[in-house]
């Protein structure tokens, strides 16, 4: 999940990375309590880069410019997200722009350090110039030094660069992050550094044990993209196929089905693998549970497919969540005793078609639990993508 | 390496949820599960498994062990793997999904210098059909054969698995090295091992989006491996950014991981492709590009 | 250096180590604003240990007897020491007292846990029954694990003692200690455990790396036993001999052979050997001069035996340190030029008896720079410690 | 170990105050002092030593060295070691006094692994008289002969030296293991070097207080050491619990370092007395017992 850099800013802040004077600003009429003297720079709070390039950066002399400013920037959306907060930072005169990263790298299973002598907002010649050193063993500040000479630089600046490097490397690894950056790493005519914006992506699974990070993570929104989330995620806007699988790798195999197919996929939902260390078919059951009435609850769904694979719990009692979830769904009747099961699915409420396949132990129990609720157990996921994408193509026909 | 029946097991976390019930699955497939391990239950046993506080206090009492199976919580996984490591313990299967990253980073800077093989996290582990589970892989979807299957997906695998089974084709081993980022063990590595295993004649790989494991294993395939592979690759209508549930499913960002398009599904499919490594559409399509490899009789469809 | 049990007691809460509900007393009335409900415990914040035995913890059950009770502490002595605080701590009632500890083993080089299930005042016992587990790679919580069991541990002991320990070695790196111990740590009837009296030992060179640290310190008294200080130590109170050397092994070296030559040292000062990486002639040059200075203040020191031997700063400029300061301590009559040196010797200020002896470059200069202020440049220690111990005998006889 | 005139070294924190006024010194005394690393002076050169700003761009334009010198700052010097060691260097002379002791601590266990011999720190270094310096001793106090002498403080040995250099007894080598609690390379291990090496006939040992590295000299002199050694120990009558200067020279209190007695000067003398090996009373009748040893003639006293 990433940090706003405002967020980011109060982290350097903690860990003595020197960063501008700088005020949080929640709605424009915030500017008339600035403490920073002009002129100052506000600038949009979203997630997404390249606000500078479309207006979300702005510097202003005064407060009634500022308030101007601000209103605009309120109502300027960046690539379709618009700023909560702004941030109104004091202005700094730089000779040159850095660019310095701490990054975790997949492929090697180590923390990288990245630096290149051409920060700023045109990433491409940051990129060309990029240098970059991997922490194969415990860091030691002697990984940044290494960075700041392939960089190219001389004197004092070695030192002020690699103390950067230093501080950043101790952030990342004190919050077990997945990213610190600064770019641009304003750098003076006197050989002074200055973080002036910051960008900080905070590992998902490690935020837990770090409850003053997932407090400042509070504070902001955190539907942004990247977040693990336990809502089903959309897809197409006029896809009418909902997905819903247990595992990732599954997920995304059963989708890429569905599309081959000719299918859309409206949203898609994974309750979960079986990997996590409290995993147990009661566990397994609520989230089936859970996932289906979010998947019901989605207008867009006209066909649920459901394609659960498990080792950790029976077909048929999976069958039987689902058929409960069916039956909750039905408008109760005084007795639903004296209703026949066809009359009940009859009168479900906006209940989507379902596709049932379940691989796993009692398979058999599993097909007549839901035959009973008039879903029929599908063998193959070849079949069940067919038959869901030929029930999506006939419902879009009769809308 | 040492993956036979013979081979002597150890469960660390076999009182948590996720330990306690495969514990007895994986004996109940003929592993020999010697000892479990949760400090604060030593002196109890658990479905006649002898439990212990510690592992080197295990190993004290039942001998020496070839693997350890890791079912504790995430923030405590770091410190069980390297309990393992100190006790003399070098195949090291981690189970648990949600191990921060830079704990695996540790681990793996400790299990290089002690030449450990860790498979995980966030990995089903590994069953050589009819043999061993040390892991989660359901057993009745696996028969013994000639199909060596590596994946990073669990239930994706179980699925495949079936589907060869269901299509006549044994497997030599399946094994899963991980849905999260930082894993321990490679596809390289585990192509190498296939590739001299004698009871492996195909390769079955299944790739999906995130990272560059699967470009590294076209590459590798190309330059090393001698027998033939099938891939496949899950994700390819996966929305860019988007966690798909592992933490390793996820294209990220251009500056995280130079290299530009690495990641994607088009990426790692051109890969395999330009490797002359079949690559399976779909997944039930698999079995028939492995019988077509291996010059056996197609199924009628 | 030591901490005080009550500076140990905020260490510890910062780390999330159980400590009971406390409060510093530094004047008795301070115990009318107690917000801690009675009964409570006053304890005597001293550095030696046994306060217990002799008087230094008190039981009370109101405020009078409080008072009454500080008043007490206040004015007793442990073992020469008076506290400057005390601490009032809630009262809590244990089943089981166990010692556990993280020290610096300096023989292995390496961290140890120490742990005993019998705790408390009886050292003798805790240390008969004391268990240790060397962390000889980088600590993971297992370790303290090893500690519990072979403490002789079960149940959920195991994780509530090696969760203390953990949180204590955390402590221990993270502010380069030399020691962290909790004794007694209690235990109570169910189980729960709670760090009821702590010892930390701060390592003296990190000091200067943990500002927070070194600002706890500097509320109380730093002239404890131990403190590394740039001040003479003293020694016999009725010894006449001042010995001044560079470098711990020289100094005690020459200070082992003035006592078995017979003399009594009152004072020694190290003035530092040449191994501090800011070590440069013109500082070892001040240092001498500011530790002349000292000495010949100690009113105590009748002879001073100066005793060098310096590969960095050649002889003649030791001499000229050495007879500046000679000089120096003269009243200054108008014009010095007029008179004679043997009369400005003989009109110097209750100026020691100088036995010099310098070992290095330019030793016969330095010897005639000394001759000019009446000073004779010994050649060989043995000399030296001999004249020194000559010259206090016959000041004692004198007096 | 090479300790030779051929050795090549290099200088870290060579434009610190003490880096700057030795590395001359040792460069007169006839040691090949190659490069200086200082960051942020790279390109400079002190008194004709070329100067890089890291360890590895050194070795990139000079070539391999044997041994580093450093000199740094106390907080510096734990990265400066873990450089040197990255870029290959495994024969460390740490100068340095007041260095963390966790800091060491690190040090120590990265160079076990890398097999890294460590002197020092808070130590004058090594001194091969006539052939090689490292560190400060003062060449002139040495001369070249047969006397091993190996100790834990600075000018205390250099007054040691001297004096065996005015008895007539040259120095085959004169190492100071360092005066903290924490120390790389110990009294055994030069105790081993020196019993090995052709040059040196009789070992002077130098100890002081604090710590038991005496007493474990002793128990490694009695089992192993074939040649003659003589001990010395300083610190009779320091009082308890000062520190005299040294970091090391401190007798602890009993729950630090069990084993009750350990540390005082009784306790390293009876055990060098225990193992037959002469203690000398007073520094200067050093010359003599090592002459008694050698059965030399005695100087008219």
């Amino acid at each position: 999940m990433d940090l706003l850099e405002y967020q980011a800013k109060e982290l350097f802040r903690e860990m003595g990375i020197p960063v501008l004077p700088s005020q949080r600003i929640d709605r424009p009429k915030d500017l008339k309590g600035l403490t920073i003297p002009y002129p100052v720079v506000l600038k949009s709070q979203v997630y997404i880069g390249g606000r500078g390039r479309v207006g979300g950066v702005r510097f202003v002399e005064n407060t009634i410019d500022a308030v101007a400013a601000a209103q605009t920037i309120f109502n300027l959306p960046i690539m379709g997200e618009y700023p909560t907060v702004l941030l109104a930072e004091a202005k700094y005169d730089v000779d040159r722009e850095f660019y310095l990263a701490v990054v975790l790298n997949r492929s090697i299973c180590r923390p990288v350090l990245l630096g290149s002598q051409k920060g700023g907002i045109d990433v491409q010649t940051a990129l060309e110039q990029m240098q970059h050193v991997v922490v194969d063993q415990e860091f030691s500040p002697f990984y940044a030094r290494r960075l700041a000479l392939k960089m190219g630089l001389q004197g004092a600046l070695i030192e002020s660069v690699s103390g950067m490097l230093e501080k950043m490397y101790r952030l990342f690894v004190q919050h077990d992050l997945d990213l610190v950056e600064i770019n641009p790493l304003g750098v003076t005519a006197t050989g002074e550094v200055m973080a002036l914006d910051g960008k900080i992506t905070v590992n998902d699974d490690a935020l837990a044990r770090h409850p003053a990070l997932s407090a400042l993570i509070a504070q902001s929104d955190v539907n942004q993209p990247g977040h693990l989330s336990a809502a089903p995620t959309a897809m197409e806007p006029d896809g009418q196929v909902g997905i819903l699988c247990n595992g990732a790798g599954l997920m995304m195999a059963t989708m890429d089905a569905v599309s081959q197919a000719g299918g859309k996929p409206a949203v898609f939902l994974n309750i979960g693998g079986e990997t996590q260390w409290d995993a147990s078919p009661t566990a397994l059951r609520d989230q089936l549970e859970r996932g289906l009435e979010q998947m019901v609850q989605t207008k867009q769904v006209r066909v649920l497919l459901i394609n659960l694979v498990s080792g950790l719990i029976p077909c048929n009692e999976i069958a039987a969540v689902i058929a409960k979830s069916l039956l909750s769904r039905v408008r109760k009747p005084r007795s639903i005793s004296e209703i026949s099961p066809e009359a009940l699915i009859a009168q479900a409420t906006r209940f989507p078609q379902l596709v049932v396949r379940l691989v796993g132990r009692d398979r058999e129990l599993a097909r007549s639990r839901l035959e009973s609720v008039q879903v029929t157990l599908i063998d193959s996921l070849n079949e069940a993508v067919t038959q869901a994408v030929k029930l999506a193509n006939a419902a879009t026909r009769n809308s | 390496m040492n993956f036979t029946p013979s081979s002597r097991v150890l469960i660390q976390g076999i009182t948590q949820p996720l330990g306690a019930t495969y514990a007895p699955l994986m004996q109940a497939y003929g592993t020999q599960i010697v000892a479990g391990v949760s400090p604060g239950c030593g002196g109890t046993t658990h479905q006649g498994i002898p439990v212990f506080d510690m592992v080197e206090q295990a190993l004290s009492v039942v001998g020496a062990v070839d693997s350890t199976v890791i079912f504790v919580q995430p923030y405590a996984a770091l410190d069980a793997a390297l309990e393992a490591i100190a006790a003399g313990i070098r195949q090291l299967v981690l189970i648990t999904e949600g191990i921060p990253p830079l704990d695996m980073v540790s681990l793996l800077r400790k299990a290089e210098v002690t030449e450990t093989l860790v498979i995980g996290p966030n990995s089903p582990g590994l069953i050589v059909p009819g043999q061993l589970l040390l892991g989660l892989h359901p057993g009745e979807f696996y028969t013994p054969g000639h199909v060596g299957l590596i994946s990073r997906s669990g239930t994706l695998t179980y699925e495949i698995a079936l589907e060869l089974t269901q299509a006549g084709l044994g497997q030599s081993i399946g094994v899963c090295i991980g849905g999260d980022a930082i894993v321990g063990s490679s596809f390289p590595q585990w192509l190498q091992i296939l590739d001299e295993d004698d009871s492996t004649e195909v390769i079955v790989l299944v790739g999906e989006i995130g990272g560059d494991s699967e470009e590294a294993a076209a590459h590798y395939i190309a330059e090393a491996i001698d027998k033939p592979v099938i891939a496949y690759v899950a994700g390819r209508t996966a929305p860019r950014g988007r966690r798909m549930g592992h933490a390793g499913a996820i294209i990220s960002s251009q500056t995280a991981e130079p290299g530009t398009e690495v990641g994607t599904a088009d990426s790692k499919i051109n890969a395999f492709r330009r490797a002359k490594i079949p690559v399976a559409d779909r997944p039930w399509q698999i079995p028939d590009l492995v019988k077509k490899t291996l010059k056996l009789p197609m199924r009628k469809g």
